[in-house]
């Protein structure tokens, strides 16, 4: 595919600087607000859609590596379950550190109606980030390759 | 007892059944044994004889898979016919299929019970 | 310190082959090698604990796992009527069903050692064969509605990768698009059951809703979604028809393992029938309807295997067949729904079946997958005599063949006759077909016999060899189980079939952990 | 497949279904309640998220999030597949 | 009962009903490949459509504690749902438009009675 006009390109490089700081504080404030981890990591992923469109196929390969996409999706997976793993002393899934509050992080228990504070809710923070990462990296991987198209044996 | 499968209305045992197996096998083998002694292998005996006519290569005589229920296939003609049309290798049909069956199963268990 | 693991044994033996899967992508990126190694350590540890919790059920009765809760055995939170949570139930039922799914997992993949390794892209088929085990796991091991369906999609999913895995043929494609269409299909219309049970009740635990069920037109209007979505996963005609199309494009191992993900289909149809509705609706005609489904089933996929060339399309076909003898069995189960009397014996022989027929099939289509190894080709019209070359793969063969064919004294035979025999007493026309049937299976495999085996040795395949010793240690641990299974059956079914069955029959118990 | 048993067939599925929305409760007014009020009084106290969904969605089902990851990996995985690059034998 | 809250009326119900059939109408009867793609996408909206509808309470807000009255809210968990199935929607969608592409590689169309070298 060709890459697009100049015009294009510029407005991109200047957007999707925002659409990937808006997709990560969708996954960052998972626990807060409407969003988490898949919507954030879906955003996130347009944004890699936006650059894969603009530029074209040439340019996107040096942009956004597939190896690299590949290995991080694998990392938040495997941060995924190892928190889930890590709750095991109790229960699979326990959410250990909101419920005992031995550990000082994430571990305020707001009460009522409040406006939100982001040191609250335990592990689920951090399994909205894995799966923001997770999620932002497959759906880049799926985006790369349905772009790039069949590649021919050597 | 050990190796007996009761099903509640008769039995099954294999250990009787290997017994009978081997029991068979000695008679077979006796049968065997009373045999024509002066067969011998690899000689001119055990070479085919066609009315004197060479002998047709390998390949034209291996009977192919196709050929093996010819009679059977040929005999159940109405049967298969539309049996194969049936199996159309549409996605659409197979699909079909199903919500007709659905359509059934509702109509049999939501409408009448 | 063990003794602390068993209560965490149903999760671990999800979690860590899903584990292994994710691992594994990152470990074939090193080396094959050292994947490898660790796919056997993860498999070997699941099997080894799925072992351990199997003796464990067998004495002590069914599992309960809470996840996120602070205590396993906490099902509803205290002080409450209902589980918020999801709740792994794992009784002898799931537990027969996983033994069965991960012995076959751990044949497959040694079998698939050596062969894959001539296929690009054998990090993707490790990662697949692991998430297949875990969607087959998670169905078993589950006791909430939608975690089922969640874990229906990873294993359809992940079969329909599988079956695309040759992309080098023309017709995977087209066998993968086919087979990944009609799974989500049925997937999705489990969900929608899962809603209407949802919108009712407000509840998604199996033990629960059976519990709360009242049997209103919503509840039979999700049944007859549910037993139509499972009926057309396992392969029940005559919605079978994906089924000869996806397993004669897969590999052999990968048609080996999809047997037993359809047959994991047909422990979820028990589980709907038997666990959530019971005795709540009309047994008699819901057996009825499953065993008419089931003689269709054996009929068609009987007299259409006769006619087939290639290899994995017709044993897929006799699949059908196979699955219909379950059916079959199930149905008569169901119509009488008992623990005593005929009822109970079918419902024994259909559950037998169901691990005959894993044994069985594997070890055809693994046959099916060295011959493939072996000459290149599926054709059946192109093969013939190989049996001078591949002396073991074709003991192997007979050993397969007979077990299908019901011969004595393989396990086909004793699960076949306990189902003649209790069919008998329900209508002896059915059982007169499935006889018949039977007589058909021998007449489908003494052509493929024949044409494969037997016949004379043709040039091009006089340098062909005996498959690498791993695909016959795999082939061997298949034929020695069948052997076993046949020669002691007795063992097999009063220690381990018959508290299966029982636990279907007794619902009480499954549903009184709630 | 006879176009005609097929639509008559759709018809009558689409008929059953038709039962369904109007059998349901009516929209707004569930009748059973339980388990979202359990949740919805408890996921602030239990988790300490302000957001109910996301307590649900990692915490209560947090199993079924860990398939839903699982399935989305799968996928592609399967993509990958489709588009490997294939030898040079055809194989 | 008044006529609002009668059964008939249940409207997001029957659109649910509409979108279902209407999806199993295309996988029935289209031949094009990507057409029943999109046929089981419409079932799957469908069926979200429902999980979606099922959870709401009249006069309630989204479940979230910032800002909404403790007291009035939907259901969470449908939404909960909702979300793990659109996301295993995409996943499907995904691999069935791979296999699609792959079928038109191979095959040269995405008619469907002209990609079924597998019958019989």
């Amino acid at each position: 595919m060709i890459p697009m006009s100049k015009i294009v390109r510029t407005i991109t490089n200047i957007l999707y600087v925002f659409i990937i700081g808006f997709g990560f504080y969708v996954i960052i404030h998972g626990h807060l607000t409407p969003g988490g981890g898949f919507q954030g990591g879906a955003v996130v992923a347009s944004a890699f859609a936006l650059l894969a469109v603009a530029y074209g196929r040439k340019k996107i390969v040096s942009m956004l590596n597939k190896e690299h996409l590949s290995v991080a999706e694998i990392s938040g997976l495997l941060a995924f379950i190892c928190l889930a793993f890590l709750g095991l002393g109790t229960v699979f899934f326990f959410n250990f550190l909101a419920v005992g509050r031995s550990i000082p992080v994430f571990s305020n228990t707001p009460a009522g109606i409040n406006p939100g504070d982001l040191n609250t809710a335990g592990i689920l923070p951090l399994m909205n980030i894995a799966v923001g990462v997770e999620v932002l990296s497959a759906l880049g991987v799926v985006i790369l390759t349905m772009f790039l198209g069949f590649k021919e044996g050597k | 007892m050990f190796g007996i499968l009761e099903t509640g209305y008769g039995f099954w045992s294999p250990i009787i059944w290997i017994i009978t197996i081997i029991v068979i096998g000695i008679i077979l083998y006796i049968i065997w044994h009373l045999g024509e002694p002066a067969y011998k292998k690899g000689t001119e005996q055990t070479k085919p004889f066609l009315a004197g006519m060479p002998e047709p290569s390998k390949e034209a005589v291996t009977v192919r898979a196709d050929n093996v229920y010819w009679g059977f296939k040929e005999a159940l003609k109405h049967y298969y016919g539309p049996m194969i049309k049936t199996h159309s290798g549409i996605i659409n049909d197979y699909i079909s299929w199903f919500v007709v069956v659905l359509a059934i199963v509702f109509v049999i268990i939501g409408g009448l019970l | 310190m063990f003794e602390n693991l068993v209560p965490h044994l149903p999760i671990l033996i999800i979690a860590i082959p899903l584990f292994g899967a994710f691992a594994s992508y990152l470990f074939s990126k090193v080396s094959d090698k050292a994947r490898d190694v660790f796919a056997f350590i993860v498999l070997g540890v699941t099997e080894f604990l799925v072992l351990v919790l199997g003796k464990d059920i067998y004495t002590n009765g069914l599992r309960v796992y809470t996840l996120g809760a602070t205590s396993a055995e906490l099902t509803a939170p205290t002080g409450y009527i209902m589980p918020v949570r999801i709740i792994l139930e794992v009784d002898a039922l799931s537990i027969f069903m996983g033994i069965i799914t991960v012995t076959v997992a751990f044949i497959v993949f040694i079998f698939s050692l050596k062969p894959m390794k001539e296929y690009s892209g054998t990090d993707k088929y490790y990662t697949l064969m692991f998430l297949l085990l875990v969607g087959m796991l998670g169905i078993e091991f589950t006791g909430d509605l939608f975690n089922l369906f969640v874990f229906l999609e990873i294993a359809s999913i992940a079969g329909a990768a599988l079956v695309a895995f040759f992309t080098h043929r023309d017709e995977s494609a087209e066998a993968a698009f086919k087979y990944v269409v009609i799974c989500s299909l049925g997937a999705l219309l489990v969900l929608f059951a899962v809603a209407l049970f949802y919108g009712q009740y407000d509840a998604l635990n199996i033990a629960y809703l059976a519990n709360v069920m009242k049997y209103s037109l919503l509840d039979k209007i999700a049944f007859c979604v549910l037993l139509c979505a499972f009926a057309m996963k396992a392969g029940s005609a005559p919605m079978h028809m994906w089924k000869p199309d996806a397993y004669g494009e897969a590999p052999g191992p990968v048609a080996a393992i999809l047997v037993t993900a359809s047959l994991v289909s047909m422990y979820a149809l028990l589980r709907v029938c038997f666990t959530l509705y019971g005795r709540g609706l009309n047994t008699e005609v819901i057996g009825w309807i499953i065993t008419v489904l089931g003689l269709l089933s054996i009929f068609i996929g009987v007299t259409m295997a006769l006619i087939q060339n290639n290899f994995g399309r017709l044993i897929g076909y006799t699949a059908v067949a196979e699955v219909g003898f379950i059916l079959l069995a199930a149905g008569v189960g169901f119509a009488g729904f008992s623990s005593t009397g005929f009822g109970f014996t079918a419902l024994q022989a259909g559950l037998f079946h169901i691990l005959n027929d894993a044994l069985d099939l594997g070890l055809l289509f693994l046959v099916s997958g060295a011959v493939l190894h072996a000459t290149g080709k599926r054709n059946l019209n192109e093969l013939s005599g190989l049996a001078r070359n591949m002396k073991y793969t074709c003991i192997f063969f007979i050993v397969g063949l007979c077990a299908v064919a019901g011969l004595p004294p393989m396990n086909g035979f004793a699960s076949k006759l306990m189902i003649y025999e209790s069919v008998y007493q329900f209508n002896p026309v059915f059982s007169i077909i499935a006889i018949l049937a039977s007589i058909f299976m021998l007449a489908v495999f003494v052509k493929v016999f024949y044409s494969v085996f037997l016949g004379p040795e043709l040039k091009e395949f006089s340098s062909v060899k005996e498959v690498p010793a791993s695909m016959l240690l795999a082939m061997g641990a298949l034929a020695v189980l069948i052997i076993v299974i046949g020669l002691c059956p007795d063992i097999f079914v009063n220690n381990v079939i018959n508290p299966a069955a029982r636990a279907l029959i007794d619902y009480g118990i499954y549903r009184g952990v709630v | 497949m006879n176009k005609y048993v097929a639509a008559i067939a759709l018809i009558i599925v689409f008929i059953f279904m038709f039962l369904t929305a109007t059998y349901m409760h009516p929209f707004g007014e569930p009748e059973n309640q339980d388990m979202d009020q359990y949740m919805i009084e408890n996921a602030q106290n239990e988790t300490g998220a302000n957001n109910v969904v996301t307590s649900v969605v990692f915490d209560y089902r947090g199993y079924d999030t860990l398939g839903e990851a699982t399935v989305l990996f799968t996928a592609v995985m399967g993509v990958l597949v489709v588009y490997k690059k294939t030898r040079k034998g055809g194989e | 009962m008044t006529l609002e809250s009668s059964a008939i009326f249940n409207l997001p119900f029957i659109t649910v009903v509409l979108l279902i059939i209407i999806g199993m109408y295309a996988l029935m009867f289209k031949r094009n490949l990507i057409k029943i793609v999109i046929g089981l996408t419409l079932i799957e909206s469908g069926v979200n459509l429902f999980l979606i509808a099922l959870g709401y309470r009249k006069g309630c807000y989204a479940p979230i504690y910032t800002n909404a009255p403790t007291t009035a809210m939907v259901f969470p968990t449908p939404q909960a749902l909702t979300l793990t199935s659109i996301v295993i929607g995409l996943a499907v969608t995904a691999l069935m438009l791979s296999f699609a592409v792959l079928i038109y590689k191979k095959y040269g169309t995405i008619n469907a009675e002209k990609t079924r070298r597998l019958k019989g």
